[in-house]
């Protein structure tokens, strides 16, 4: 089986051959013999050339895994060969265009919003403060732009998520 | 000695309060908040009840229902843990008034030192020296006057705060009414009173406390001192004891002085007081913390007292169990406070469901958790999860340790503060034991990595393998979603049975 | 410093020493026969090797596969932990001959002392008073005729035993034959020695061990001693350190004894001299165990030294970190072993997969384990799958905190013996400290009772939402069967939508 | 919903009225108000009257659960009322008949055979000797009577629950 992985904005492909364990894996040409069994949950056990790794997988949408490994965290999109591919995979957050979308990191309430629409912000500015688990936050943009858009006021409860403002 | 204790928190430090009871024979009865009913200091104790909504002001801030909730359940004394309603003299009088006992301090003592302003006055009184600022609650305009007066950088401050939180640093007048608002607003969420007050900011100082226990027969003890500099935004992020800063004519001063300010106020039961200590080992003190501190753990482990207990003995009107001569500090310890948050996102709060856990254990460690795997953690309450303390022979050793047990902790479902921690233990500064109230922060301005990358093909073949064999597991298109946890076990089955 | 370790070993111990490792920023090779693949130290240590089938004689036991290993991944020194081929002198003569360290004492010493007629000999000779009994290994026929001059009782031992195993009590004649041949094939199996003796069996003594460490520069300290009389079949359950049998006065004699039996066969790394004491006070010495302890925990938890890592540093040559003069004992320690067995059922073991584990926490704890949600406890090897132990500032306090941690351990799937830790830590006898080899035995005698129907009700009710609550989350017929864990998890979670 | 449930050779009647959480619940006529939820896997946390308690429940068979509370262990066989009975329920390893079939506690390896067929055994002498675990565990007849068959030999492997020998 072949895939494509996208990972921090770059492709990469995998050839999964077989079925036992230890199975053959090619990652961009670099050949692997890995020895897997499931220990519980979503935790993997690897064994690649006698260096034990423990991973743990959990499948976020269709295709997209968070994969963690020795306390870091990747997020790779898959894509099987020969299917259709999903738009940008692997490229999701690291366009460059100039719209900026600020979301409500986690679920909380919104304290004060610091911005009025058509305002010109610079970048690290702050633009809105959310409330959650007793700290407030103060989101900023990361490039500077003008508020399009508020979606939200003082006082509203937000999920995580959701979209609180847009920036151009 | 109670046969029955009420606890009037939630989280680790009630679970911590739980086990006290129980190994003391005492029976324990939780209170909980709507989203709090499968929360573990709910399952572990022997009673329970409901007292409210999720918001704070609407359960664990209820004097009223708490009071009640005790009298139904025939809880003789209440423990309020740390937080919440632990420094609230209105709440520590109404127990008296209703005839149970309120485990700390009496409400007079919290009136006297618990206030900061209050406090301040008092260790002046007493011969403390204090840091230079305000000496009573203010309103905003007198704010803005005070810091004209004391000069910048100040720190503006929750007179009911605690825990670091409701604290700003202000370095320009610009700063100050966002300062002042967020200050007043946190206080207000997090400790039921808006009112603040003014400090000079005395920058790269370490932050040292003194642990005391009184009990109410005149004994006043010191436990040794906790250096707790490494802050993010005041909040305490890892603590040790002892400090190495602090040699044994400094800790006997500042110990001296802090067991006076309890005498002072005729101070029961446990508490803090934080110092700010200069390059030049001169101590100011700061204010005093009227209950247990978060970073107990580390002084337990090298004095060897459960401090919980003794709180409870105390406040039963037993004597301290040990003398001021007694008290031999062995060892050295460390704590890490596991935050749901991001270090890589600002430190943004994560709440949510825990998927997998996965605990360190082995030798010289002690965990205080209140999550388990399925938990949720809301969002409504402080986002500390877990404590991670590791003892050692020397200062080395408990880094060696606390370094290990951080590398095989997994918490998987909301994001933690554990990559942050291990960046932290390796800080060239820590190692060398030169820090200070700044040291964190200036180390976060130049921008956290994540360091991420080097397991990168591991990942990569973890999650094809995950695809390649739920596929073979279940022979349904790619991409159904969802199943992960059952793919992997049906999975693994399938392979156990293969082998054999 | 070595940059590599490979451990020879499996479970608990062999996890034990790999974080030993890792806070010494050693590298760790794991090796695991093939029902091991998921075993927790293959998935915590850096490297790991497959050496064999799941019976020991092809794996853990294979000396050619295990120094192979060794060689390949690089590890200049072998930890052997316990058990296996801890005590095995030709291991370590193996592993001298290739220029590997064996992390134990030299082979010679092995033999010197650890053969247990061997060590027997030695000690007469080091005016060590010992138990009556034969000093060298006999036939069949040479026991029958040794229980006719020493007289019964006798105890039958494996000379290569260790860890209670390999050792029956004979009371009859009639029971030697019997006692004979299960001795031997235990021995075979466990040791791959069949070699036994006979010692006269002392009746209700007192089992008292001394940790010694000694280093390579002729340095040689003891570490207190280990309270072992809570035996069932020979096999330890729970062990104390201090014992408070033991006075000042006695624990020299016996560790000076201990010390002076090392010096004369030039023993070097971690070693452990067995006594039994009568109600005199008089001390017996047993037999030498040439390697870590299953119960070293309690001896590091009221010395605060780490045994592990003073093993590797002896080993690579360093001196001890600790001179006799330096040695405190702080504070109690209590550790329970956790079996895979059935204590209402004679003891059955109970191997299978974990399906539910909560593990204790909080103050004064200590947990080794091997054991994870989803693991296989193999029938293969011994049913130790973990350590609970708990310090206390003394042993009031060491008990109090142990029963609090058997109240909240969790162990599904597998049968343990943690109900019948509940129940021997109240046992009267165990309570006051008066006990002695036989206390276990002569109270499990009147037959063990489960104390069940205390929870009855609550159980009713639990089993009935269970079948209520997945009958609505499925709304399929009652009996379904297999998909327990899915219908809580499913109607927990149709519940939290239905109360938002 | 009623259900009929066998535990320690009584049986009981529960019964457990409606859908939410606090439920009413009655058991042979004494009644509860029972608040419960989910915790995790196979945990319950119950507040009965205020008591907290911790019960994990696993069916092992059709009806048949195992529910561990507080340390201890009970067997319960359910049968929902208005369905057929199924063959004694809660009455299982409670008979008094002559006949002693002994099984495998547990897998492992037939060590010694220490009796033949027909030979006499009184209550409590060993018969078999198994090994599991490093450890010889020897099996005992529960109550005098003559071997009737032995099914095993020396040196077999058996599974947990394998017939080794009947008594008569």
């Amino acid at each position: 089986m072949i895939y494509s992985a996208g990972l921090h904005g770059r492709l990469h492909r995998l050839m999964v051959k077989g079925r036992g364990s230890p199975v053959p894996v090619q990652i961009n040409g670099k050949s692997y013999e890995v020895d897997f069994t499931a220990a519980d949950g979503s935790l993997l056990s690897l064994l690649v050339m006698g260096r034990s790794y423990e991973a743990d997988v959990v499948e976020e949408a269709d295709g997209v895994l968070t994969v963690w490994v020795e306390g870091e965290t990747y997020r790779i999109e898959y894509q099987e060969e020969g299917r259709r591919p999903r738009r940008g995979v692997g490229l999701t957050g690291h366009g460059a265009g100039g719209r900026q979308v600020i979301t409500a990191p986690m679920p909380g309430k919104v304290v004060a919003v610091l911005v009025s629409p058509a305002q010109e912000v610079t970048a690290g500015q702050g633009v809105i403060v959310i409330e959650a688990m007793k700290m407030e936050n103060e989101l900023k943009a990361s490039r500077p732009g003008v508020i399009k858009e508020i979606k939200v006021q003082e006082g509203s409860a937000v999920g995580g998520g959701d979209v609180l403002m847009v920036i151009e | 000695m109670f046969n029955k204790i009420l606890i009037a928190n939630r989280g680790e430090i009630a679970v911590r309060v739980i086990r006290a009871c129980r190994e003391m024979g005492i029976g324990t009865v939780a209170v909980y908040s709507e989203v709090d009913r499968a929360a573990l200091h709910v399952r572990l104790a022997d009673e329970a009840y409901l007292i409210g909504p999720a918001p704070s002001p609407q359960s664990y801030l209820r004097i009223d229902r708490i009071i009640e909730t005790a009298k139904l359940a025939g809880a003789r004394a209440i423990h309020p843990g740390y937080g919440f309603l632990s420094e609230n003299a209105e709440f520590a009088m109404r127990c008296e008034e209703e005839g149970l006992v309120f485990i700390g301090p009496s409400s007079h003592a919290i009136r006297a030192v618990g206030g900061k302003t209050a406090g301040r006055s008092l260790a002046s009184a007493a011969g403390v020296p204090v840091v230079p600022g305000t000496t009573r609650d203010l309103t905003d305009q007198e704010v803005v006057q005070a810091v004209r007066e004391i000069g910048l950088p100040v720190v503006i401050k929750a007179s009911a705060g605690g825990g670091g939180k409701g604290m700003r640093i202000v370095s320009t007048e610009a700063m100050l009414p966002g300062a002042i608002r967020a200050t007043r607003s946190e206080a207000s969420a997090a400790f039921g009173n808006p009112a603040i007050y003014v400090e000079r900011y005395l920058g790269a100082a370490r932050h040292i406390e003194i642990q005391v226990m009184a009990d109410t027969r005149g004994n006043v003890v010191y436990l040794g001192e906790r250096e707790c500099s490494l802050q993010r935004r005041h909040q305490k992020v890892i603590e040790e004891s002892p400090s190495d800063f602090v040699d044994l004519e400094l800790r006997c001063r500042m110990g001296e002085a802090a067991v006076r300010l309890a005498k002072a106020v005729g101070y029961t039961n446990a508490g803090t007081m934080e110092f700010l200590v200069d390059p030049s080992r001169n101590f100011y003190f700061l204010e005093m913390n009227t209950r247990l501190q978060v970073e107990h753990p580390i002084t337990e482990m090298v004095t060897g007292l459960d401090l919980v207990k003794e709180q409870i003995r105390v406040a039963a009107g037993e004597a301290l169990s040990v003398r001021q001569d007694e008290i031999q500090l062995r060892g050295h310890a460390i704590e890490c406070r596991i935050y749901a948050e991001d270090p890589f996102n600002n430190f943004m709060p994560s709440p949510g469901r825990i998927r997998a856990l996965r605990t360190p254990g082995g030798p010289g460690l002690r965990i205080e958790s209140a999550i388990y795997e399925g938990c949720e953690v809301p969002i409504h309450y402080d986002p500390l999860i877990s404590k991670l303390v590791a003892w050692g022979r020397d200062r080395e050793e408990a880094m060696e340790r606390i370094r290990r047990a951080l590398s095989e902790y997994v918490v998987l479902g909301v994001t933690t503060n554990i990559p942050f921690h291990r960046q932290v233990l390796n800080l060239p500064q820590f190692v060398a034991g030169e820090i200070n109230t700044e040291t964190l922060e200036s180390w976060l301005a130049k921008g956290l990595t994540s360091d991420n990358g080097a397991f990168a093909d591991i990942a990569l073949i973890a999650g094809a393998l995950y695809l390649h064999t739920r596929k073979r597991a279940t022979t349904s298109p790619m991409g159904q979603g969802g199943q992960g946890d059952s793919a992997w076990k049906l999975a693994g089955r399938q392979d156990g049975l293969r082998r054999r």
